[in-house]
């Protein structure tokens, strides 16, 4: 069993070593490609915590999407880099800086160790619970069940958030397209990924939601897969991003939260709670508003990737 | 807002109004993001009236429970659901934040027309689903039971309130959006650390809950410093204002409203849960204190700094950041030293009813400054004569609305500052109701330094200036409607002392303007007085150039410069803790002497 | 049985293994992105393939099984697709300077 | 249980990290990257009071597990915001510095007696 806490250990000090390289690196594009490697190691890291739903979570927006927008910005920032000098901090203030945060990581440390030991936990509850939504994965019920009005207001979030990219566009470009890429080589290897990959991988974002009732996987994870496709359609200039002002796209964008809404405020009209599911009926009507939030959070994730409209809608 | 039976039953159908007041603005920004076009005003301006009827409904069913309405979402209870809770405080809050969103909505349908060929227009559309965002953020922000939920809902409120920043596109507002955002983001994963702590300590989130069961470990101590610190950076009190001046004078006036009145508001009143419902019993001397002397501290550095603003909007956002000061004063009044614990009483009745009064008339304030810049091209403070004459409606509301905030009886502010100071006394502690007194003067200053302008004769000198000037080209005509909805504002404020809020707040019944005729004429007028030396001494003026005035200058010079020098002095340390790097010190450093002053309580 | 399959399992991982820490030291100590490239089709290529061929005796089930050769070859084509374009930037970012 | 005592200090050091570069970095881009690592860092703290709850068959406490996949999404809603305010502005100045422009206010007293 002692090789168990030595991989830990191992783990730890790569992710630690990766973690200071994306601080310390010179030059922003290498601090990007650390982070991205962070992000994959802590996939790891959450497996042996026993979260895989977190390790995909983790693996997918955290290292892949959010990578993809820090590698976009880093290459579009290069030209302005070596021109920035501003709010530099002396040795003097870095060194202070140093210490205090030393200082409160390790208060945090110390407030993480002193923890009660049984932990309290709400597990033996949610597996209490958790006939009353037919579901076997304890993550899925939780998010769809006892903490719904969270989910529903993260959707509501991540509009929010698409609203605000969106409005920083340039007003003669409202209502057209984001960020065109330029087209690439027909003959291309991206061209030839973008042709072969898309339909394995919206088999598999499906497939991660379908068996996230039961097993890890759910309506993130599979979204995000499903994001990463279209964006990969989008790069190599096989398909354009829609108009942000096309009705069916906003459709799209709001359907998730809008049937959540609409369940919810049903439980209420039929004499249950808000985000209360019918007895019988919870597995699907949860499947129904799972897939749902699949299209709007995929579509929500490569349009925020995408960034806000650039050109106008005539072509 | 105690009792088993009030935290795991909701309260039959009324409850359901609960899930309404978040619904109603959420649904409306999702319907009105589908709908587009001129439509999406037309949704928003709908929504307004339902919500404030829904608002309006649960502050009238408070009182009845005798406690909080609660609802359990789904039908879960705490500690495995998530349950929606009002109390009295949540209840005005509610309503407040109505008000001011319904007159600011009226303000800004002229600002955030369609033009009439065109299908959709950029700012139209971003800035009617934020508004309807920052609202549905507001309200989980007041009824959620939850610190996750409340976390979720900070971030809504933080995604919707960035974007209004910068709606122009103009570069010193995205500036400023960028660093507003970075700011407010540091400041939410400190409460998110905060928040993880305590799940691991206690295996819940509610905050009923946690309030029966923490004591003090370290983990709760390392939670609370964490979580207030993070709070405080999205409050922007001093000294974790840098995003807070340019943010807020830079955004259109609608948007400068919603940020000034509401926004800064909801992370404050997630502070006033954690320190008086989720663990009253843990605070100290040392950190109540000091968290009050950051007050008084915002109120000195905001008011000094507004005095020295050569701009309207400026000298408004720095007003902001002294008033937010205030707002922090009742934590050294409402902590009781001989319970060990945060009283709910006549501080925090006190606190609370400064915040309701200061959304109220900083909206109005805000929304006038914006038709004063219509009308004249430009809202240099130096050449705001004559905007009496072109928007009267304006001018007033800008006046009363700093009558309002000065706490001139009967607003609301007035009530605010009798509670407080009332406590001051309770407790003996002379030296907050000297700071009470000075923030209402130093309010009084910069108000009579602006409206002595505006009714003063117009500048020959300056109106010529003002032709040469690029940003006076641009004259605009300014409707009725937006003056009468700052008027209205403004007049809400004024009258909110002549409530008896003992239904709500944790005051006796019958408590309002209490003081006879005599008392009260000195409270109006010895803040005016102080206020009018202040602003001579401190405020950005030209001597006049002739006259009697001249001489009585003159007379004055000495102290005018000592003056002078002493408002430069504040305006470098307000540019030095604004950097970033000084900011981020700051916040890691209030974060370990937090820490310190929660645990050094025996 | 069962021993001689974890033989092979242990084999083939550490034979996968050897190959991915080739190929990290040649990403590390090659001069320039081609070359550096060349190194890491390695371990991408050889070394995961050993990997999965070495975990193939441990899957339990058929269907465990496939999902691994699935992963590997999902791999395969990623990382070739990737080395090209990380090759046509080098090469356009060489010839412009 | 080891592994939450060795991942819970790492968690630690990440946070303390990622507050470190947020505040020191001059370019925001290196801000952005350090409040994302800073982040992680929290996750982890869930995570590790996840596995230390782990009761009635599940291998961690999954209220905390969900609560962090609900946290990457909104961590995610922030970087985009974040970076394409970025972009905006570097493409109308030119320069991503994050100096504050409005110096104006601590400036010359020009109107003063």
């Amino acid at each position: 069993m002692t090789i168990v806490p030595a991989l830990d250990l191992f783990v730890a000090g790569v992710v630690l070593i990766v973690a200071v390289w994306t601080v310390v690196a010179r030059d922003s594009s290498s601090a990007v490609v650390g982070f991205v490697a962070y992000g994959l190691l802590l996939a790891l890291v959450w497996v042996r915590l026993g979260a895989p739903d977190v390790a995909l979570t983790e693996a997918a927006i955290g290292s892949g999407l959010t990578g993809a927008l820090l590698i976009g910005a880093a290459a579009r920032l290069r030209a302005g880099e070596s021109s920035t000098s501003a709010e530099h901090l002396g040795g003097v203030g870095r060194t202070l800086v140093a210490a205090l945060a030393t200082i409160v990581a390790a208060a945090i440390a110390v407030a993480l160790l002193s923890l009660p030991d049984p932990a309290p936990s709400l597990a033996p509850e949610a597996a209490a619970n958790a006939g009353a939504t037919g579901l076997g994965n304890p993550i899925t019920n939780v998010l769809m069940a006892f903490r719904a009005m969270d989910t529903m207001l993260e959707k509501f979030v991540l509009v929010i958030a698409l609203v605000g990219v969106w409005s920083l566009a340039p007003d003669g470009a409202w209502g057209g397209r984001p960020r065109s890429y330029h087209r690439a080589d027909p003959e291309g290897a991206l061209v030839f990924l973008a042709r072969v990959l898309p339909p394995l991988g919206v088999v598999l974002g499906i497939y991660v939601l379908w068996v996230s009732a039961d097993h890890p996987g759910g309506a993130f994870q599979g979204a995000t897969i499903l994001a990463a496709m279209w964006l990969v359609v989008l790069m190599a200039g096989l398909g354009d991003v829609p108009e942000v002002g096309r009705q069916q796209l906003r459709l799209m964008l709001v359907a998730g939260p809008v049937v959540f809404l609409i369940v919810g405020l049903g439980g209420l009209l039929l004499g249950g709670a808000f985000l209360s599911y019918p007895q019988d009926w919870a597995k699907p009507v949860i499947l129904a508003i799972e897939f749902a939030m699949i299209l709007t959070v995929a579509a929500t994730l490569a349009l925020l990737v995408a960034g806000p409209p650039e050109r106008s809608a005539e072509p | 807002m105690s009792g088993p039976v009030a935290v795991l039953e909701s309260a039959g159908s009324s409850g359901a109004l609960l899930v309404l007041s978040i619904v109603v603005p959420v649904a409306a920004a999702l319907v009105a993001f589908v709908a587009g076009g001129r439509r999406t005003a037309w949704i928003a301006l709908a929504a307004l009236p339902v919500g404030l009827a829904v608002a309006v409904a649960i502050a009238a069913k408070v009182p009845q429970t005798g406690g909080a309405l609660v609802y359990l979402l789904g039908g879960w209870a705490p500690p495995l659901g998530v349950a929606l809770r009002a109390d009295g405080l949540s209840a005005v809050m509610l309503v407040v934040t109505a008000c001011v969103v319904a007159a600011i909505g009226v303000y800004a349908r002229a600002d955030f027309r369609v033009a009439a060929g065109a299908a959709e227009e950029r700012a139209p559309f971003t800035f009617w689903i934020l508004l309807l965002g920052v609202w549905g953020g507001l309200n989980t922000v007041f009824l959620a039971g939850d610190l996750f939920t409340l976390y979720v809902a900070l971030e809504i409120l933080t995604f919707a309130a960035v974007p209004l920043v910068c709606l122009d596109g103009r570069a010193e507002t995205l500036q400023a959006a960028l660093r507003y955002l970075l700011f407010a983001l540091l400041g939410s994963v400190l409460y998110l650390a905060g928040t993880t702590l305590l799940y691991g300590a206690y295996g819940t989130l509610d905050v009923v809950l946690l309030s029966r069961l923490v004591t003090a470990e370290p983990a709760v101590l390392v939670a609370g410093s964490l979580m207030t610190v993070g709070l405080l950076a999205k409050t922007a009190l001093v000294p974790l204002h840098l995003w807070l001046p340019p943010a807020h004078a830079g955004a259109p006036p609608a948007g400068s409203a919603l940020l000034s009145a509401l926004v800064v508001k909801g992370s404050f009143f997630i502070v006033v849960r954690l320190w008086f419902d989720v663990m009253p019993g843990l605070q100290s001397v040392a950190a109540t204190q000091m968290l009050s002397a950051l007050g008084a501290t915002a109120i000195l550095l905001g008011s000094v700094v507004a005095l020295r603003q050569e701009r309207l909007k400026l000298l408004i956002a720095y007003s902001t950041l002294a008033q937010i000061g205030y707002l922090f004063l009742m934590f050294a009044l409402a902590y009781d030293a001989g319970a060990a614990s945060m009283l709910k009483g006549d501080a925090l009745a006190g606190g609370m009813l400064q915040a309701m009064s200061h959304a109220a008339a900083k909206a109005a304030m805000f929304m006038a400054a914006g038709s004063i810049y219509t009308a004249l091209g430009h809202d240099r403070i130096a050449a705001l004569a004559g905007a009496g004459r072109r928007v009267p409606g304006a001018v007033a509301a800008f006046a009363l609305g700093g009558l309002a905030l000065v706490g001139l009886p009967p607003s609301g502010a007035y009530l605010a500052k009798e509670l407080l100071l009332r406590s001051a006394a309770d407790t003996g502690q002379w030296w907050w109701a000297v700071v009470i007194q000075a923030g209402g003067a130093f309010t009084c200053a910069y108000l009579l330094l602006v409206l002595a302008r505006v009714l003063g004769p117009v500048n020959r000198t300056a109106t010529a200036d003002e032709t040469t000037d690029e940003t006076a080209t641009k004259r605009g005509r300014v409707g009725w409607s937006q003056q009468a909805a700052a008027l209205a504002l403004a007049a809400c404020s004024l009258a909110l002392g002549l409530v008896d809020w003992s239904a709500w707040l944790p005051v006796p019944p019958g408590t309002r303007l209490s003081s006879s005729l005599v008392d009260t004429i000195a409270a109006a007028v010895w803040p005016v007085l102080a206020g009018g030396v202040l602003a001579v001494l401190l405020g950005r003026w030209t001597p006049p150039p002739r006259g009697r005035l001249q001489q009585a200058a003159a007379a004055l010079g000495p102290l005018r410069r000592a003056g002078v020098a002493l408002g430069a002095g504040f305006c470098r340390a307000d540019a030095f803790l604004r950097q970033w790097p000084v900011a981020g010190l700051s916040l890691l450093a209030l974060a370990i002497v937090f820490g310190a002053a929660l645990s050094a309580r025996y | 049985m069962s021993a001689v399959l974890d033989l092979v399992t242990i084999v083939a991982v550490s034979a996968g293994v050897f190959f991915f820490l080739a190929g990290t030291v040649g990403l590390l100590r090659f001069p320039d992105t081609l070359t550096r490239l060349h190194a890491l089709t390695k371990a991408d290529n050889l070394g995961l393939g050993l990997v999965a061929l070495g975990l193939l005796p441990q899957a339990g089930s058929l269907q465990n099984g496939l999902k691994l050769v699935c992963v590997w070859l999902l791999v395969l084509l990623a990382g070739a697709t990737v080395s090209q374009l990380v090759a046509q930037a080098a090469r356009r970012e060489g010839s412009s300077s | 249980m080891s592994e939450t005592i060795v991942f819970g200090l790492c968690a630690a050091v990440v946070a303390g990290l990622g507050l470190y570069g947020a505040i020191v970095n001059p370019q925001p881009l290196r801000k952005i990257l350090a409040f994302n690592l800073l982040g992680s860092g929290v996750f982890l703290f869930f995570g590790v009071v996840a596995r230390r709850g782990a009761a009635a068959g599940f291998p961690g406490d999954p209220i905390p597990q969900a609560l962090v996949i609900t946290g990457v999404v909104v961590a995610f809603s922030a970087t985009a915001l974040a970076l394409a305010l970025l972009l905006r502005y570097f493409d109308a100045t030119g320069s991503a510095s994050l100096r504050d422009g409005a110096a104006s206010n601590a400036g010359p007293e020009s109107t003063d007696a």
